[in-house]
C-alpha cells in the first residue's frame, strides 16, 4: 500500500487526522487516510490481519482489552507498539450564563444513576433537582446531555464518575450499574452543534463531553469544578482534575517498513512541534503528556517495543 | 315538454361553485407549500452558504530565509502572524525547497486569513483576542484586508484547517464512484430490462424478479450499507472505503431506478415497430437491437442520469463502508481510500469548528447544483426526445 | 502474480483470441457460400458463434477460480489456471470451428446466448435481495442468541449497557425496541401528516387543474425536491429547523428539545411530497377520461368529479403510494441521524427527543462498541426488523398499484 | 357473378309518424379547432324534438366533434376553439350567461363505451340527482332510481343487486346503465355517441329497441358508423365528411335518394 | 318511406377468371386460445395460390388471429395456445423443425396501421434484405429498392427522397411503404390486416389497385371490416363468427346467395 491507514477512536480522530494532514502538507508523503471507526471498531480491522488491506495504525481512548489482543495475535499481527499520546479530560459543561458550580463525584452520580440509596435500600432515582441532592446546589432542574451507550466517553464517565462515586456514596450496597433512563440524562451526539445550543439555551442543562469540545466552545460554555478541580488543561494533565483517561494509539510494525511514511507519521504524532505542551495539538484540545513521559513514549516507539499480553493486564 | 329552461346557475348551484372554489384553493395551497418550501430552503442554504465563496485575505510582507524556514511563523510580522492560515506558514519549508528563489527575497502577498478572523469578518463569531482585535483594524484601515474567492473550496480537498478546506478529493472520488456506477449498472440495469420487457416469459419467476426490483427500490439505503459492507467488503475482499467499495454498493441501490425507467422506455416503443421488424425476417434479438433500442435510448439515457443523480447524493449506505473518513487527497484509482461529495458535507456538519457550518452550506450548494445541472439534462433529453406515437 | 496482473493476462489474452475466432469462423462460413452452399445464418453470425464459443469456457473457468479464491477455497496457482483456461478456450474453438456448416443455425445459437445473458443480469437484482438478507441475517441471529426475540420485540426498555471492560455485566443490559419503533413510527407519522395531504392536493391540481404551462413548470420544481440528497435535507432540518421548532415552541410556553421529533419529521415530510404526488399522479392519470366525462355529463361540477368519482376510483392507488411513502420515512436514515436524538424514549410528545431505528443502527455501528458487543448486533436485528416491515409495506403496495392499473387498463 | 352486376343489401327500416317536428336545437355555422386543426367547418342543422336524428360518416370526419358540442363537452379538450351557435329552446348555449354546469343537467349523454361510475348500480343512478339537489328523501330516491331503471328496461335484471358494483354488469347491461343514469336527472336532449359500438348484437338490438321507446319523451341525437343502425332508429339523419354536413334529410331518403354524389359512394361502401 | 321497404346498397364487383386453381396453404383444424380464451374453435380452409382471399366477420370474431397463424406472428403473444396444422407448399409450418424467423420472411405481412421503421424510406426496404443476407453489394441493394418501390406504386412520389424518414410520409404512402418492405425479401404469401381501415378513401383506392396488381405473383390473405372491399378485392370471401368459419367460397357466391342465415344477417347488416 502507498497510503497509511488510520482507523479507531473517535476522540484520537481529530489529532490523529489533523497529524496526518500536515504530513501530507509538508512532505511529499500522501495524506493518511483515517477513519473514525470508534476504539472497538478500530480494533476490530486492526487486528484482522497483516497487509494491504488492513489498517496499520489504530487510534483508541482506552487500552487495548485482552480478547483484541489474543484477536491479533490469532490473525497474526503480532508485533504492536502501543503510545499514549495525551489525555482527554471529561468534562461537565454548562452555559457561561450560569453560575459557576462545583460538583461532586458523589453528586454527579446522585444525579445520573439509575438507583440511588435511600433509607438504606436502592430505589430508582427519585432526584428531579439538583438541590434535592444537596441543599448547597442550586434549585436547577436535572438534565444532562451526555454520550450514549455506544460511545467510549460514556463509557469512561461510568468508569471515572459513577462507580468511583457509587464507591464513596454511604448504602450504595451492590455495583453501580446504569444511567437512569427517565429523560434526565439525554444520550446526545458528541460531536453535534447542537449540544452547544442546547447548553446555550437551555440554562438548567449540563453536558457531558470531552475537553476539546469545551475548548472549541469557550466563549459560549464553561466548565463544572468536578470533586473542586477546574477542568484546565494544566490540571488535567497533572491527573488532578480526576475525570480524565488516556488516549492510545497502536501500530503494527510488520508494516512500517512496507508503508512508506509509516515512521514519519507517527514520529511527527510524538514530536514537540504536535503533542508536547507548545505543541499544536494543544489548540484542539488534547491534553498533551508531561516531558518525560513524552520522551519515553518516543524511545518506546524507537524501539518498537512489542506489546505483550502481560502488559494489558490490569 | 321542458319549456324555457333556465340555463344560467341557481343558488344552489352558487353554493356547490363556492365548494369548487374552496377545493381549488387546497390544490394550489398545496402546490404553493411544497414550492414555497424549496424557495426557503435555497434562500436558506443561500444565505449560510455564500460567505464560504470568499475569503478574508491579508496583504503582508512575507521574508524567506534560512530563519523563516525553519520557524515558519516568524515569516511575516509578529503582530500579522495570529491572523493568518496555519495552511500558508506550513507549506513554507516546500513553497521555498520548490523554488530556491524564493530564498532570501521579502515579497508583499495576499495570505488567506484563518478561520477565526473570517468568521470574525462576516459576523458570526466574537472571540478575537485584543491584540489581534486592533493588528485587524490596523490592516483594515491600511487597506490590507480584503474578500478574495475561495479558490481552495474547489481545488484542494478536506483539511481540519477550515481556511484550507475543499471540496477537490470529494470531486475526484464523486467522479470514480459514478464511473463504477455507470459500468455496473447501466449494462445490468438495461440487459434486465430487456429480458423482463421483451423476453421473460409470463410465469412465477418473472412475476418474483418484478416484485423483487420494484421492493429493491424502496429498500431503506442503510440495508444497502450492511450489504455492501458484509458482502463486497468482507466477503469479496474489496477495499474498504475504495470507489469501487462505494460504486458497487450505489450501484444495486441504481439498478432499479434504471430497470424501471428503461422498461418504461421499452414500452413506450409501439408493439407494431417489433412485429413490422418480426414479419420481415428478423429474429427477436435483430428487431430490439436494430429498432427497439435506438428508439429508446434518450428515455434510458435519461433514466439513468436520473439515477446516478440519485446514487450521487446518498449518503447512509456509504457510512458503513468507511467512506465517511478523513480523506484529503483525491484518489488516483478505484481501490484507493476516496470520499464522496455528500459525506464530505456529512464529515463538514459534524465539526466541531463554526466556519464550517458556512462550509456545510456552500457545498451543498455546489452539490446542488451539479445535481440540478444532471437532473435537467435528463428532463430536457426526456422532452427533446420524447415521442409520442 | 497479482490480481490486476491476471486479470490483464486473462483479458489480454481472450479478446484479441475471440477476434481471431471471428475472423476464422467468418471465413470458414464465407467459403461455403461461395462453394454454394446454403448457408443458414450470416457469415458474421458463424463468426460470433465461433468466438462466443471460444470465451465462454475461458470465462467460466475464469469465475469459478475467482469464487473459489474469494471463499477461501485452495486453487492451484494463476498461471496454472491460466493455461486452463486457455486451453478450455482453444478446445471450445476447434470444436465451434468445426461445426460452421451451411446447416448450423448460428443465428439462433446466438440468439439464445443473448437470452441467456440478459436472463442472468435479470438475476442479479434477485442476488441483491438474497445478499441483503444474508448481510444482516446471520449477525442478527447472533443477537438474538444472547436476547430473546420476544423480550426484543415487546420490551419497552432499550438501555444497553457498556461492554468495553471485562466485568461489566452485558446481562444488564435490556435490548426492549419499542421505544426506538414508536420515535420511528412518530417521525414517520409527521412526515405523513405533511407528505399525504400536500402531495396528494398537489398532484390532484397538476392532474386535474393545471394548465400545461403551469405543469411544465412545476413538475420539474417537485422533481427537485425528490432530488436533494438526504444529507442536505439532514442538514437543514439539524441546523434551520430544529432551531426553529424550539422557538416556536418557547413562544407559546411550551418546552422543546433541540433534537425534537417534529423537525426531522417535518423535513421528512416534505422530502416525500414528490414520491406522494408523483405516484398519486400517476394514478390520477390512470383513471379513465370516461369516468371524468360521465360525471360532467351529468351536471358534476369539476370539483364534485374528483371528489366523488376520480378520488374514490383512484383510492386503491393512493393508498399504495401512501404505503410506498411509510416504507421510505421508515427507513429514511440521515434526516434523523443529524436531526433526531439518541435517547430510546416513549412518548406521544413530538417536541421531545427520542430516537429511531435507523439512528440505533448507524450509532451501533459506527460508533465505539465491539463488533461482538450485544449492542453492535443489535444493529443488525433491528435492520432485520426494518427490512421485514418495509418489504411488506412494499409488497402490498406494489401488489395493489399492479392490481388498480390492471383494472383500468 | 360476372360484369357489372348489382349486389342487394337489404336494411329493414321502421313505420314512423310524418308530422311536422318542432325545432329542438338549432345549430348555426358551428366551427371547432383542435389547435391549428380545424375539425368543423361551419356546420348547420336542426334538431327535431321528440325525434331520433343520426350523425353518420366516416371515421375523424368530426361526428363526436359535433355531438359534443352540443351540451359543451368539447370545452373540456385543452386548446380547443368553437365558434358558431347551438340555441337550445331559444337560448344560445354558447352565450356567455349561461352555466355549463346546470347546462349538462338539461343535456344527457351517453358514451361509446359504458362507462358506469366504481359505484353501486344504485349510487350510479343517485348520483347525479344527490348533487344537482333534485331529491333529498331517501324514498324518493328509491323512487327515482326505480323509475329510471324501469325506463332503460333494466330494472327486472338488476332489482335484487341494487348494491352490486356498476361494473359487474354486462356490457349491455352497463350501457343501459348509463342511459338510466342519464335519464336520472331529467334531461330534455339525450346525445348518444356510438352507443352500440362496444355490444354484441343481442345487446345492440336491446338498446335499439330502448332508443325507440325513449324517444316519446326525449329529443335524441345518435352518432354510428352503422349505417343499417341509423336506418333502423333515427327519423332523421345527417351525412358528415371531412367536417361537414353533405346532406341531411330524413332517413328515408338519404338512404333511398341521396342528393350527393359522396352520400352515395359512401353509403353504398365505395369508402369508410 | 312506409312499411316493410327494402333499401338498396350496390356492391359492384369486378371481373374474375374462374379457373380452377392450386392451393398454396391448407389449414387444418386450427384452434387458438389466449389463455383459457378460445379464439378459433377448429377452422380448416385453403388458401389458392395468386388469389386474393378475404376475411370478413364482426369484430372480435377471431379475423386477426386466424391471419396472423398464418406467418406464426401469434407466437409471439404471451399466452398463446395453438392447435391444428397449417401447411404452407407442402409442409406444417407449426412442426418443430420450423423456423419461425425463416418462415416469415417467406410469408410478408402488412398490418392495420401503417407501421414503417422509423428510419430512412431506403432503410426500411433494405432492412430486411440486408439482415436476411439476401443482398450483400451496394448497387444490388440499391435496384431491390428501387424495384421494390415501383412494385408498391410508390417510386415516382418518393425518388428524390429516399433518405428522408419513412415516417414523414402520409398515411396511404406509409401503407404502401410497408408492402414494399413486405415484398422487398420475395414472399410467396402476402398477408394483410385490414390494410385500408386508418386510411382515406383515396389512399385505399390506390391500396386496392395495388393489391390487384400483386396477385399476379402473390398469393394474397386480406382481412376486412368494409364488406365492399372484400367485395371488389377478393376472389375468396371467408365469413368468420364467434371463432369459426360460417362459409368460405368464391366472393360471389358469398354475397349474392349466402348458404346461412348467419352470413345473409351480417352482410345484410342486421349486426355488426
Ligand atoms: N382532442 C382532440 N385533439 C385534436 N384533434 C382531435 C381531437 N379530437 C378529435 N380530433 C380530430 O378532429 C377530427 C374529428 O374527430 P371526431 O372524433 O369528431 O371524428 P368522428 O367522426 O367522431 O370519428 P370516429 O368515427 O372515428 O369517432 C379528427 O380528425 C380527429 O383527429
Ligand atoms: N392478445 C390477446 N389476448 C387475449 N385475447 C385476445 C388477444 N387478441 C385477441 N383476443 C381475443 O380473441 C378474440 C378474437 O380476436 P381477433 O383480434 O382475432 O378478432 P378480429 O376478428 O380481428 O376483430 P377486429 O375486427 O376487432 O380486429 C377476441 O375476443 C379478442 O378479445
Ligand atoms: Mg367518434
Ligand atoms: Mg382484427
Ligand atoms: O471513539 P472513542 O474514543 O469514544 O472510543
Amino acid at each position: 500500500a502507498e497510503q497509511i491507514r488510520i482507523v479507531g477512536s473517535s476522540t484520537v480522530y481529530p489529532f490523529s487526522s489533523y497529524v496526518a494532514e500536515e504530513l501530507g502538507a509538508t512532505t511529499d508523503i500522501r495524506t493518511p487516510v483515517v477513519e473514525s471507526t470508534g476504539s472497538g471498531g478500530g480494533m476490530k480491522l486492526f487486528c484482522g490481519g497483516v497487509g494491504d488491506k488492513t489498517p496499520d495504525i489504530t487510534n483508541a481512548s482506552r487500552r487495548m482489552k485482552p480478547s483484541e489482543f489474543k484477536m491479533c495475535q490469532d490473525n497474526g499481527v503480532t508485533d504492536i507498539t502501543e503510545n499514549v499520546v495525551g489525555f482527554d479530560g471529561i468534562v461537565v459543561a454548562q452555559s457561561k450564563q450560569d453560575d459557576a458550580i462545583d460538583l461532586s463525584r458523589e453528586q454527579i452520580t446522585l444525579a445520573v444513576a439509575a438507583k440511588v440509596p435511600k433509607d438504606g435500600k436502592l430505589v430508582d432515582n427519585p432526584y428531579n433537582k439538583w438541590s434535592d441532592i444537596d441543599s448547597s446546589l442550586p434549585d436547577r432542574e436535572i438534565l444532562v446531555y451526555g454520550p450514549p451507550t455506544s460511545s467510549g466517553t460514556r463509557d469512561a464517565f461510568e468508569e471515572l464518575v459513577l462507580e468511583h462515586g457509587s464507591e464513596n456514596i454511604d448504602g450504595y450496597g451492590e455495583a453501580y450499574t446504569k444511567i437512569r433512563q427517565d429523560g434526565k440524562y439525554v444520550p446526545s451526539g458528541e460531536n453535534d452543534n447542537l449540544i452547544v445550543k442546547k447548553l446555550a439555551q437551555n440554562k438548567d442543562a449540563f453536558g457531558v463531553f470531552g475537553f476539546s469540545y469545551l475548548e472549541e466552545n469557550r466563549d459560549t460554555l464553561q466548565g463544572a469544578k468536578v470533586d473542586g478541580v477546574e477542568p484546565e488543561r494544566d490540571l488535567i494533565s497533572s491527573g488532578e482534575y480526576p475525570v480524565s483517561r488516556s488516549l492510545f494509539f497502536y501500530t503494527k510494525n510488520a508494516h512500517v517498513e512496507k508503508v512508506e511514511g509509516m515512521k514519519d507519521y507517527v514520529d511527527m504524532f510524538l514530536s514537540e512541534q504536535m503533542a508536547s505542551d507548545r505543541g499544536y495539538l494543544k489548540n484542539l484540545g488534547l491534553i498533551p503528556l508531561p516531558e518525560d513521559r513524552l520522551k519515553s513514549e518516543r524511545s518506546e516507539w524507537e524501539s518498537r517495543a512489542k506489546l505483550k499480553a502481560s502488559d494489558l493486564k490490569g | 315538454m321542458s319549456q324555457g329552461i333556465s340555463l344560467t346557475p341557481s343558488r344552489q348551484l352558487k353554493k356547490r361553485y363556492r365548494a369548487e372554489r374552496r377545493f381549488k384553493a387546497y390544490c394550489v395551497g398545496a402546490l404553493l407549500l411544497a414550492m414555497a418550501f424549496l424557495v426557503l430552503f435555497f434562500a436558506d442554504m443561500i444565505r449560510q452558504g455564500h460567505s464560504a465563496f470568499v475569503q478574508t485575505q491579508i496583504r503582508a510582507e512575507v521574508t524567506y530565509n534560512e530563519d523563516t524556514v525553519k520557524f515558519t511563523s516568524e515569516a511575516v510580522d509578529e503582530s500579522i502572524a495570529p491572523l493568518v492560515s496555519r495552511a500558508f506558514f506550513r507549506a513554507i519549508p516546500r513553497r521555498v525547497e520548490n523554488n530556491p528563489d524564493l530564498m532570501g527575497t521579502t515579497q508583499s502577498v495576499w495570505l488567506t486569513a484563518n478561520a477565526d478572523v473570517d468568521q470574525y469578518r462576516k459576523g458570526y463569531t466574537d472571540r478575537l483576542e485584543p491584540e489581534m482585535l486592533s493588528a485587524l483594524e490596523r490592516l483594515t484601515s491600511e487597506g490590507n484586508v480584503g474578500y478574495g474567492f475561495n479558490k481552495g473550496l474547489f481545488f484542494s480537498g478536506d483539511s481540519k484547517i477550515p481556511s484550507n478546506a475543499g471540496l477537490w478529493s470529494a470531486f475526484v472520488g464523486t467522479f470514480y464512484v459514478m464511473l463504477v456506477v455507470l459500468a455496473v449498472s447501466f449494462p445490468i440495469g438495461v440487459a434486465t430490462a430487456i429480458y423482463l420487457e421483451e423476453f421473460a416469459p409470463d410465469n412465477r419467476f418473472t412475476q418474483a424478479v418484478e416484485i423483487n426490483i420494484n421492493n429493491l427500490a424502496a429498500v431503506p439505503s442503510i440495508l444497502f450499507g450492511l450489504l455492501g459492507l458484509a458482502i463486497f467488503i468482507n466477503f469479496f475482499g474489496v477495499p474498504r472505503s475504495s470507489a469501487l467499495a462505494g460504486g458497487l454498493t450505489l450501484s444495486l441501490m441504481t439498478l432499479p431506478v434504471i430497470i424501471i425507467s428503461t422498461r418504461a422506455a421499452l414500452r413506450a416503443v409501439p408493439q407494431n415497430i417489433r412485429q413490422g421488424a418480426q414479419a420481415v425476417g428478423a429474429s427477436r434479438w435483430q428487431a430490439i437491437r436494430d429498432h427497439v433500442l435506438p428508439l429508446s435510448l434518450p428515455g434510458i439515457l435519461t433514466g439513468t442520469i436520473i439515477g446516478v443523480a440519485q446514487a450521487m447524493g446518498e449518503t447512509a449506505p456509504l457510512l458503513l463502508i468507511g467512506m465517511i473518513a478523513y480523506i484529503p487527497d483525491a484518489p488516483t484509482s478505484m481501490t484507493e481510500a476516496a470520499t464522496v461529495l455528500p459525506a464530505q458535507i456529512f464529515t463538514w456538519a459534524g465539526m466541531p469548528e463554526r466556519a464550517y457550518v458556512s462550509l456545510t452550506a456552500a457545498g451543498i450548494l455546489v452539490l446542488l447544483s451539479l445535481l440540478i445541472t444532471l437532473n435537467a439534462t435528463a428532463v430536457i433529453l426526456r422532452n427533446r426526445f420524447e415521442r409520442r406515437w | 502474480m497479482d490480481t490486476s496482473q491476471t486479470l490483464l493476462v486473462f483479458f489480454g489474452g481472450l479478446v484479441p483470441m475471440a477476434a481471431i475466432a471471428f475472423v476464422l469462423g467468418r471465413r470458414k462460413a464465407l467459403l461455403s457460400d461461395a462453394r454454394g452452399a446454403r448457408m443458414h445464418s450470416l457469415p458474421g453470425q458463424y463468426g460470433v458463434y465461433v468466438a462466443t464459443w471460444m470465451a465462454l469456457p475461458a470465462l467460466a473457468i475464469g469465475i469459478v477460480a475467482a469464487c473459489a479464491v474469494l471463499v477461501g477455497v485452495r486453487v492451484p496457482a494463476a498461471p496454472f489456471v491460466l493455461s486452463f483456461a486457455l486451453f478450455a478456450a482453444a478446445i471450445g474453438f476447434a470444436m465451434a470451428l468445426r461445426r460452421v456448416e451451411p446447416s448450423l443455425r448460428a443465428r439462433n445459437a446466438i440468439e439464445k446466448f443473448v437470452y441467456w445473458t440478459l436472463f442472468a443480469a435479470s438475476l442479479v437484482s434477485i442476488l441483491t435481495t438474497f445478499g441483503i438478507i444474508i448481510s444482516i441475517l446471520f449477525e442478527a441471529l447472533k443477537f438474538f442468541n444472547q436476547v430473546s426475540v420476544w423480550d426484543f420485540v415487546t420490551g419497552t426498555n432499550w438501555s444497553p449497557v457498556a461492554s468495553f471492560r471485562p466485568g461489566q455485566d452485558v446481562a444488564d443490559s435490556q435490548f426492549g425496541s419499542v421505544p426506538l419503533f414508536a420515535g420511528t413510527f412518530m417521525i414517520t407519522a409527521i412526515a405523513m401528516t405533511v407528505a399525504i395531504p400536500v402531495g396528494l392536493f398537489a398532484a390532484i391540481y397538476m392532474s386535474e387543474y393545471a394548465s400545461y404551462r403551469v405543469r411544465t413548470l412545476a413538475k420539474p420544481m417537485l422533481e427537485i425536491l425528490a432530488g436533494i440528497p438526504t444529507v442536505v435535507y439532514g442538514f437543514f432540518a439539524a441546523i434551520t429547523v430544529s432551531p426553529l421548532v424550539v422557538d416556536f415552541a418557547n413562544y407559546f410556553g411550551l418546552n422543546a428539545s433541540y433534537t425534537n421529533a417534529l423537525a426531522p419529521g417535518l423535513v421528512m415530510g416534505i422530502m416525500i411530497i414528490p414520491f406522494i404526488s408523483s405516484l398519486s399522479d400517476d394514478v390520477i392519470n390512470a383513471i379513465p377520461n370516461s369516468l371524468r366525462e360521465g360525471a360532467y355529463a351529468l351536471g358534476a361540477t369539476k370539483s364534485e368529479t374528483i371528489k366523488q368519482i376520480v378520488l374514490p376510483a383512484a383510492f386503491p392507488g393512493i393508498m399504495a403510494a401512501a404505503l410506498l411513502g411509510i416504507s421510505r420515512a421508515l427507513g429514511e436514515t440521515m434526516i434523523v441521524v443529524m436531526a433526531a436524538g439518541l435517547r430510546p424514549n416513549l412518548t406521544w410528545n413530538p417536541l421531545e427527543d427520542m430516537t429511531t431505528v435507523t439512528v440505533r443502527i448507524v450509532d451501533a455501528l459506527t460508533g465505539d462498541q465491539s463488533f461482538d458487543s450485544p449492542e453492535t448486533l443489535a444493529a443488525f436485528a433491528l435492520g432485520l426488523v426494518l427490512f421485514v416491515v418495509t418489504l411488506t409495506l412494499n409488497l402490498i403496495s406494489i401488489i395493489v398499484i399492479r392490481k388498480f392499473r390492471q383494472s383500468y387498463e | 357473378m360476372t360484369g357489372d352486376t348489382t349486389q342487394v343489401v337489404r336494411v329493414p327500416t321502421m313505420e314512423r309518424p310524418r308530422v311536422n317536428q318542432s325545432t329542438k336545437m338549432s345549430i348555426g355555422d358551428l366551427a371547432v379547432w383542435y389547435g391549428e386543426k380545424q375539425a368543423l367547418h361551419g356546420v348547420s342543422m336542426d334538431v327535431y324534438e321528440n325525434e331520433v336524428t343520426a350523425l353518420i360518416g366516416p371515421s375523424g370526419c368530426g361526428k363526436s366533434t359535433f355531438l359534443r358540442c352540443l351540451n359543451r363537452m368539447n370545452d373540456l379538450v385543452p386548446g380547443v376553439r368553437i365558434e358558431g351557435e347551438v340555441v337550445l329552446d331559444e337560448q344560445n348555449i354558447y352565450a356567455p350567461e349561461v352555466d355549463v354546469v346546470e347546462l349538462r343537467s338539461h343535456i344527457g349523454m351517453v358514451f361509446q363505451k359504458p362507462n358506469p361510475f366504481p359505484k353501486s348500480i344504485y349510487e350510479n343512478i343517485a348520483y347525479a340527482p344527490k348533487i344537482l339537489g333534485q331529491i333529498r328523501k331517501r324514498t324518493d330516491m328509491d323512487d327515482l332510481v326505480e323509475r329510471s331503471l324501469r325506463r332503460a328496461g333494466l330494472w327486472e335484471e338488476v332489482k335484487d343487486r341494487l348494491s352490486s358494483p356498476g361494473l359487474s354488469l354486462s356490457g349491455g347491461q352497463q350501457q343501459r346503465l348509463c342511459i338510466a343514469r342519464a335519464i336520472a336527472v331529467s334531461p330534455s336532449v339525450l346525445l348518444m355517441d356510438e352507443p352500440c359500438s362496444a355490444l354484441d348484437p343481442v345487446a345492440t338490438a336491446t338498446v335499439e329497441q330502448l332508443i325507440d321507446e325513449l324517444k316519446e319523451n326525449y329529443t335524441i341525437v345518435i352518432v354510428t358508423h352503422n349505417l343499417q343502425q341509423a336506418a333502423r332508429v333515427a327519423g332523421y339523419t345527417a351525412f358528415f365528411h371531412l367536417g361537414n354536413i353533405i346532406e341531411f334529410s330524413d332517413t328515408d331518403s338519404l338512404f333511398t335518394h341521396p342528393r350527393e354524389k359522396k352520400t352515395e359512394d359512401y353509403i353504398t361502401g365505395r369508402y369508410g
